[in-house]
């Protein structure tokens, strides 16, 4: 299924404090593609994938504006109903924090083998078989220990990728894995993003990939975004992107990778820090950090431009030679 | 139920509590003896008047010195187990109420007894020490109960399991729920009783009594309070019968407690209070008495006019004893009896009209009982002393202190005096002494006695309340 | 082996609450005002009369002779002879605990009954016309003295139209009025924690992932927030229910019930102390059993509380 | 209209009503028309109406004098009563919850043992070694509801001390008894404010039935439970002595049960207004 | 240099569940783990997830206290403290747990949560607030925020308030859990660059765990990995980097994904045990002859006695 975001923009209102957490994304993930969402802490990956889930809480949330398509069904038009039909059925998503969002009484079977009674309708005994399985495919393959247990009695990876065994249960035609690595050792990772490569081949699953984890995104990712206080600011191939990175933030963000070879020496950052959602700077959001920043990148918001095939970004400087 | 036999149909009857036991030889509750009426039979009773008549006693007389009393039995009368009653039977009985090993509360009662002796099968002779007029009244009271030796010897729980001579037998008791009394189909008065069978159905809430009786799930509801009477009365299918109940209702004062020890402010209480408003109000209404003798008693007398509802001779004779707000009074109410508390608070308004400083204090009936009334530690508390068939019941023990703390050798002298003088007209003239200087001492605020309101269908004949023990008599009720 | 020595702990905890409860109940009754042979007596007994009494009743001997003889009888499960009817205790609160049990049972049913869905129902709904209707129902059931709505259920139903009967005991029957009476009561009380609690739940973030997975509202509701949401409830609950083992004295009178709370509260009244002291260690045992499942079911509700 | 305002305006008229009882309870004698304690048998069972007009009671008196003046023992009761059962429940809660289980373990005997002594049994037991008064009995009603704080408290509290956040602060050196405060009550307070609420209402109507044992208000002091006890033998032919009383405590205990929750809902940042 | 910390033979084991106590079964998270750590330097845990990383953090810190074994800090036992001796080393020893929205207390903002550890150093009150500020400002969360609640924040930004506060108790031993799972790069370089500043001004031990191998080899001095509740293999950063032992550390050094391009050949080659020792348990004695044993100098890993 193909996911396309037009121009979103959700603010979370505070009493009298507004805070622009999205400003306009727009992203599209074609069928059976692996499209990563990279960018910094607190720039809006996981607004943007509860939004797309339709469980952004309203209070406090305010969507401003914006369409979100699933082929051509628009999930922010639906009834209640219909996007509860939805969900866990064709879009699922593993999110950020397991700990938090695993039910802390149910045990695990119990919660993963619920969507497949409720959306499969498979027997209760029949859902505990397809659990393990589901378990032994994420590396949980501990036996009938792990669908016994309670979310506290799992390590963080476990809880991770228990987490990856519910949203995937119900073999989704799309699926938002919001950072679903990072509690993980190698060994893991690569078995995790083998999985979804193997779902994408299987059942030409669309993936909203976030991760901080660049190596992985490398791994993984057909295309990827860079998003940047909650607007995309580049969008690219994965191979174009780690070739030849456009907007200054996807610049600096790839040297900031740690290595042992770099041992001994300081680790390069980008100074400054994100935005603040309440006080966005006018202009282009980056610029107070960017090294190449000039007058006009405080006053005027640059646009999303193609400037090479698939390849696009928000620079005014971008294509100008300017940025080394 | 208009088609069906009306014998066979069984006499729904309200009963407000549960009661303890049903020995009518351990206990001193009104509730058990109201339902042991129907059970057991003594020597002799009281009829609706308060006339004693024989009953399984069909004679007796008395020697001249009044120590000897001679019963003759009726023949032919059968215990609810079979056994054929003896003189045997009713010499066990008094033997055991007397035994320390019962302990009955009204042991004294029976303690002039000297000797029984049993001449033959129908005929017991009782030998007593001295004296004793009220002896008759004892016998025909409740714990003149006739029970069977052959039971008494094996140690039989009369306590639960009543055998008696009575109109009719207890064939089913769950505690706090009912009593099922079946009818003796040998009972001695023949044709009697009408009615197969009776349920005492133990209602605690009064407004449920009220309802099953209107709606004809109760036959009989015996205590109706004056605020319910306008309800029934607006039904066709009820009578409303009144009786003066045997109740003394006071308010008690401590006599040696200051201010109380001055004679003047008992006055003052005893001219501050309406009394015909208390009883009107508090209690299903009533007559007002003017000494410690019941209403409906044959040795009352009236001492009305004494004290009349007079508050400003009340605030008067306060103020010439000096008694003013500063004084804190303290009221003790049973807090197990509304009629009495509903009366305290009545008295409470009345006295602070006239400048007093009352204060209630609720108090639960176990603590009054050792507190206050045995204790005696209260200013004033509120109570209504049950009648005696005999004065002496009721009189013995004043004049030396008793709760009221009232000592007055004179009116003692004159009880105990009363006790051993035979015949009513001699003993009368002692006890109108004795209630004469009641009635100006004011020990308590004399109120009246109560009357009993009952509520019955219209179908239902032949109910009898005995007022002087405030018992019900089934024997002559029946179904129309 | 290791079951067996958790039941003798158990046991032995229970054991430890009797002996506590029974020792203090057995000096407080007699270090208050009050003598069971002053009651049975009544007011015109002699003082000798009442000295046979107490002869009788075996309160006159010293008070460290009689808790040695209650002692003495406890640990045979002995607990007496009601001084007052002459029965043995445990006759007495056998014969009334079934009616007591069921009552209790329909009530505490009945009031789960109505309180769990109203009170999700106002917390999912929070400040909307479920809410209101819940609000305005609680204060009712907590308004409301339980005497006022069992004399109207009894005028209603009893009197108006005669479905069930107006008093006696014995049929399932009698017992369907009180439940309801005592049910509405409790009801209010579960609810508003109910509704508390699932506001708490509601707000936190596994309840997304259930919405995420599309399971019904329903199911969200019941089976994930629920669950979470109910130890406030079940503490609270357990407790009621405790009390209503015990009896319920208003309730009791009102619809004329042979239970248990009449039955201890009138051996109150009359100082009848074996039976108060039967009726405490009764109750004693009823709340550390209750209370002890309730400890079980926390731990099936939140398995991050174990029970040592 | 939305929620968050409708919330509001309910919050506020709860407040205000509280501040009006609390003026009515001081000012009685000013607002009442007749002497709450006056009898004028003539009047008795008058229905509501121009002269009284919420009627009067059985021995005459006006009801609604009688409630304006039995407000201050209400609240009294209500709130001291309910304050120390919250008071001993928290502490004994938080202990058996936090301590080792050998004190959960007494702890938890000794509320069993305080569950199991009846009511009126406590009530005669306090009369008879504290004596008569108000303050026995609002103390009396304290104990009798302390352990359901207590076990609500302790339910809590097994929870929360396995949360991180509660390690995180031992880490940080935080002393137990500042950890409680600063963690363990905030986290619990909502459901005990709800428990609290119940509380004051249970609290009014016990105190009723306790005061017919002699602790408590006596007659003819005005209260509401005792006006509500009063009222139970004339149902039928006088309705309002029940009703107002009622609606009065109704709409006393319904005030406090939105000031609650909407207290407990403020004190959750999560829960979105 | 001196050994700031050192665990003796320390196991920690859990119960299952079930209600009644009898159906739980026993289960070794941490199984009998000896090392210690030199004052100053960094110590990276590395190991499969699951293998007890967070269990054994937890156990040092005496959280949650080990079943069996010791724990011995600056040579001082701590395992049996009382809890009042215990709370200076406490105070010396943080830990920024690996999940940071529940190490945040969800009623209480994030300035309170800060303070708190500040108050108990009786830090001097005038200067609390500014600390705040400053410690948010160097892990980049705008100080102004402050007043918010868990709940407002991002994945990263929560971590980022975590690690704030373990740092201003200024500890002698921090204990990272995946301090930077959720952070992106550049932050992650950030915070690694603050760790390291800090460690270069004041005397500093960190017990970092990470799955991130890159990080690892980048930070620590000396490595431990651990697997199934086991420590298998310990050595200096460089000694295992370029010559892993065991066959753990072998798969998981050999399965790093994300080569982006340059392979820096880490691919290790099969080595065998140390003599009359096993990787594999070979037959069941029914003894634990499970102990670390001297590879090369201080490289040591863990095999069974044959
Ligand atoms: N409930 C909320 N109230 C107010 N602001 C919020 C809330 N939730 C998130 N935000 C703000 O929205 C912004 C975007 O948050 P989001 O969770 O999408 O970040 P993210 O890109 O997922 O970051 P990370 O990688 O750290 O998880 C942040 O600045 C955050 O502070
Ligand atoms: N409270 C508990 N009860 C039972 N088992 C537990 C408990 N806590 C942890 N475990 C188990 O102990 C083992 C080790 O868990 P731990 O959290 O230490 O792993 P970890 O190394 O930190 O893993 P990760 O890298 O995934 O966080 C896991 O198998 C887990 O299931
Ligand atoms: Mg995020
Ligand atoms: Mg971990």
């Amino acid at each position: 299924m193909e996911l396309t975001i037009k121009d979103l923009d959700v603010s979370f209102i505070q009493g009298d404090r507004e805070a622009h957490a999205l400003r306009g994304i727009n992203l599209t993930v074609g069928k059976g593609e692996i499209h990563s969402l990279v960018g910094e802490s607190g720039s809006g990956k996981t607004v943007t994938s509860t939004c797309i889930m339709g469980l952004l809480p309203s209070p406090p949330v305010r969507i401003n504006k914006g369409e979100i398509f699933l082929d051509d069904i628009n999930l922010l038009s639906l009834s209640e109903e219909d996007q509860r039909k939805i969900r866990g059925m064709k879009i699922a998503m593993v999110f950020q924090e397991p700990a938090k969002y695993l039910n802390p009484t149910l045990k695990i079977g119990v919660q993963i083998t619920e969507s497949l009674i409720l959306h499969l309708g498979m027997s209760k005994t029949a859902a505990e078989e397809k659990a393990l399985d589901i378990l032994t495919t994420v590396g949980l393959g501990g036996g009938k220990r792990i669908l016994h247990s309670y979310p506290h009695e799992l390590s963080g990876g476990m809880k991770q990728r228990a987490m990856i065994a519910i949203a995937i249960s119900c073999n989704p035609l799309f699926l938002i894995a919001d950072e679903p690595t990072t509690a993980l050792d190698v060994t893991l990772q690569e078995q995790i993003l083998e999985l979804i490569m193997d779902l994408r081949n299987k059942l030409s699953m669309g993936t909203l990939f976030i991760s901080h984890d660049l190596r992985v995104v490398h791994d993984i990712s057909d295309r990827i975004s860079v998003i940047y206080a909650g607007k995309i600011v580049e969008n690219s191939s994965k191979t174009e992107l780690f070739a030849h990175p456009m907007h200054p933030y996807s610049r600096l963000l790839l040297k900031s990778i740690p290595d042992a070879e770099k041992r001994g020496t300081r680790l390069v950052t980008i100074p400054g820090k994100v935005p603040d959602a309440e006080n966005i700077p006018p202009g282009c959001a980056f610029h107070p950090r960017c090294p190449f920043a000039e007058d006009i990148c405080k006053i005027e918001e640059p646009e999303m431009k193609e400037y090479q095939e698939g390849h696009s970004a928000a620079c005014h400087f971008c294509g100008t030679g300017k940025i080394q | 139920f208009a088609s069906g036999k009306t014998e066979s149909k069984p006499l729904n009857f309200a009963l407000s509590g549960n009661p303890d036991t049903l020995d009518p030889q351990g206990t001193s509750g009104t509730l058990t003896f109201q339902v042991d009426k129907s059970i057991y039979d003594t020597l002799t009773e009281p009829n609706e008047k308060g006339v004693i008549v024989p009953a399984l006693a069909e004679s007796w007389d008395v020697s001249k010195n009044s120590l000897v009393w001679t019963f003759h039995l009726r023949k032919g009368v059968k215990f609810h187990n079979g056994d054929p009653l003896t003189s045997a039977d009713v010499k066990a009985t008094f033997e055991r109420i007397v035994d320390k090993k019962t302990g009955s509360p009204n042991k004294k009662a029976f303690d002039v007894i000297k000797s029984i002796e049993t001449p033959d099968d129908l005929t017991v002779v009782f030998t007593l020490g001295k004296p004793y007029a009220p002896f008759l009244a004892s016998i025909s009271s409740g714990w003149g109960a006739i029970l069977p030796k052959s039971l008494i010897d094996t140690g039989h729980d009369f306590a639960s399991e009543p055998v008696g001579t009575g109109p009719y037998k207890m064939t089913e008791w769950v505690r706090d729920s009912k009593i099922v009394l079946t009818k003796n189909n040998d009972y001695w008065m023949k044709g009697y009783p009408k009615i197969n069978q009776i349920i005492m159905n133990i209602i605690p809430e009064s407004s449920v009594q009220i309802q099953g009786l209107l709606s004809g799930q109760l036959d009989i509801v015996y205590m109706v309070s004056k605020d319910n009477v306008p309800l029934l009365q607006k039904s066709p299918d009820i009578t409303l019968t009144k009786n003066l109940t045997s109740l003394i209702m006071v308010m008690a004062i401590n006599c040696s407690r200051p201010p109380f020890n001055n004679v003047k402010v008992r006055q003052a209480l005893n001219y501050a209070i309406d009394k015909q408003k208390v009883l009107d109000t508090a209690y299903s209404g009533g007559k007002v008495i003017g000494t410690f003798m019941d209403y409906g008693n044959a040795y009352y007398k009236d001492f009305t006019s004494l004290y009349p509802y007079n508050p400003e001779k009340a605030k008067q004779l306060l103020k010439e004893a000096g008694v003013g707000k500063d004084t804190v009074i303290k009221m003790y109410l049973p807090q197990n009896y509304p009629p009495h508390v509903k009366a305290g608070e009545m008295y409470q308004d009345m006295l602070s009209k006239v400048g007093l400083n009352v204060k209630i204090q609720m108090v639960d009936w176990s603590t009054w009982i050792s507190d206050v009334y045995r204790g005696s530690k209260f200013d004033l508390t509120v109570i209504g002393h049950t009648g005696k068939l005999d004065p002496n019941g009721t009189l013995s023990g004043y004049g030396k202190g008793k709760y009221v703390q009232w000592y007055n050798d004179e009116a003692a002298s004159l009880i105990e005096k009363a006790a051993e003088t035979m015949g009513y007209k001699k003993r009368k003239a002692i006890y109108d002494k004795v209630l004469g200087i009641m009635a100006e001492q004011v020990p308590f605020v004399y109120v009246g006695s109560s009357y009993r309101t009952s509520g019955i269908r219209k179908n239902v004949t032949g109910f009898r309340m005995t007022p002087n023990l405030d018992t019900f008599d089934f024997r002559w009720t029946e179904f129309k | 082996m290791k079951l067996f020595l958790f039941i003798l702990k158990r046991f032995f905890r229970l054991v430890l609450t009797i002996l506590i409860i029974s020792t203090i109940i057995f000096f407080v009754i007699r270090v208050i005002p009050g003598d069971p042979a002053l009651v049975v007596a009544g007011i015109d007994a002699s003082n000798a009369e009442i000295q046979a009494i107490r002869v009788k009743l075996g309160t006159d001997v010293p008070v460290a002779v009689q808790y040695v003889r209650w002692m003495k009888k406890l640990v045979r499960f002995d607990f007496g002879t009601s001084l007052i009817s002459n029965q043995p205790v445990m006759t007495l609160i056998k014969q009334r605990f079934p009616l007591t049990f069921s009552l209790a049972l329909l009530g505490i049913f009945l009031g789960i009954l109505i309180a769990i869905p109203l009170g999700v129902l106002s917390a999912v709904h929070r400040w909307s016309l479920w809410d209101y209707f819940g609000m305005v129902y609680s204060q009712l059931g907590m308004a409301i003295p339980s005497f006022w709505l069992g004399i109207i259920l009894l005028l209603l139903f009893s009197v108006k139209f005669p479905i069930f009967p107006l008093f006696g005991s014995g049929s399932i029957k009698n017992l369907f009025l009180p439940a309801i009476a005592l049910g509405f009561a409790r009801a209010a009380v579960i609810l508003r924690l109910t509704r508390a609690s699932m506001v708490d739940e509601l707000s936190k973030e596994y309840i997304i992932t259930a919405r995420a997975k599309g399971l019904t509202e329903k199911m969200i509701h019941y089976k994930h927030a629920l669950k979470n949401a109910l130890i406030p409830v079940v503490t609270v609950t357990g407790i009621q229910f405790g009390y209503m083992l015990g009896g319920a004295i208003i309730i009791e009178q009102v619809f004329s019930l042979p239970g248990l709370g009449r039955l201890f509260l009138f051996a109150i009244y009359q100082r009848d102390f074996p039976l108060i002291q039967g009726g405490v260690v009764f109750i004693a045992v009823i709340f550390s059993f209750t209370n002890f499942l309730v400890d079980m079911f926390y731990s099936f509700l939140n398995p991050k509380i174990r029970i040592s | 209209m939305n929620k968050g305002t409708i919330q509001n305006l309910f919050f506020k008229a709860a407040v205000l009503f509280v501040i009006l009882l609390g003026v009515t309870a001081l000012a009685a004698p000013l607002i009442a028309p007749y002497n709450p304690t006056a009898q004028d048998i003539s009047i008795r069972f008058t229905a509501p109406g121009l002269h009284h007009l919420l009627g009067t009671d059985n021995f005459g008196r006006d009801l609604f004098s009688r409630i304006i003046f039995g407000t201050k023992a209400a609240l009294i009761v209500g709130i001291v009563s309910t304050s120390i059962a919250v008071f001993l429940g928290m502490i004994i809660g938080l202990w058996a919850g936090l301590g080792s289980p050998l004190t959960d373990s007494v702890l938890m005997l000794l509320m069993d043992s305080l569950l199991s002594f009846p009511t009126i049994l406590l009530a005669i037991t306090v009369v008879s070694f504290f004596g008569y008064g108000l303050v026995q009995v609002m103390i009396a009603i304290g104990v009798i509801f302390s352990p359901v704080f207590a076990r609500i408290v302790r339910a809590e509290a097994l929870i929360i001390k396995t949360e991180s956040f509660v390690e995180a602060s031992r880490s940080l050196g935080t002393p137990v008894l500042k950890r409680i405060f600063i963690h363990i009550i905030p986290n619990l307070l909502a459901k005990v404010i709800v428990q609290g609420t119940i509380t004051f209402a249970l609290a009014i109507v016990i105190e009723a039935s306790l005061s017919y044992l002699g602790l408590g208000t006596q007659p003819p002091t005005p209260s509401w439970g005792l006006m509500l006890k009063d009222a139970k033998d004339y149902l039928i032919q006088a309705p309002w002595m029940a009703v107002y009383p009622g609606l009065a405590l109704a709409f006393t205990v319904f005030s406090f049960n939105i000031i609650g929750d909407v207290l407990s809902e403020k004190l959750n940042p999560r829960v979105l207004k | 240099m001196r050994d700031i910390l050192e665990l003796r033979n320390v196991t920690k084991s859990f119960a299952g569940h079930g209600i009644l106590p009898s159906k739980r079964t026993v289960y070794k998270a941490v199984n009998n783990v000896s090392f210690t750590i030199q004052k100053d330097t960094i110590f990276g845990l590395v190991g499969e997830s699951g293998c007890g990383k967070t269990t054994l953090a937890r156990s040092i810190l005496l959280l949650d206290p080990p079943t069996e074994g010791e724990i011995l800090y600056n040579n001082i036992p701590l395992t049996g403290l009382s809890r009042k001796k215990l709370l200076p080393y406490r105070m010396k020893m943080q830990i920024v747990f690996q999940d940071p929205h529940s190490a945040l207390n969800p009623k209480m903002s994030i300035y309170k949560s800060m303070r708190e550890g500040l108050v108990n150093r009786h830090y001097p009150k005038a200067r609390i607030k500014e600390r705040i500020e400053e410690l948010l400002e160097l892990v980049g969360i705008t100080p102004s925020h402050m007043h918010r609640f868990p709940h407002e924040f991002s994945g990263g930004q929560k971590q980022r308030i975590v690690i704030a506060r373990a740092l201003s108790m200024e500890p002698e031993l921090l204990v990272l859990d995946e301090p930077v799972s959720n952070l992106d790069v550049s932050i992650q370089a950030q915070i690694i660059n603050l760790l390291l500043d800090l460690k270069g001004k004041i005397s500093l031990t960190y017990l970092f765990i990470s799955h991130d191998l890159n990080l690892v080899s980048y930070l620590c001095d000396r490595i431990g990995v651990m697997s199934r509740g086991r420590v298998v293999e310990l050595a200096d950063t460089e000694d295992i980097m370029s010559n892993p032992v065991h066959p753990y550390t072998l798969k998981l050094f050999s399965s790093s994904p994300g080569k982006m391009g340059t392979d820096t050949g880490r691919k290790g080659h099969p080595v065998n045990p140390p003599e009359g020792y096993s990787f594999s348990e070979t037959r069941n004695t029914g003894k634990d002859t499970f102990s670390l044993v001297s590879f090369k100098n201080s490289h040591m890993v863990g095999c069974y006695e044959k």
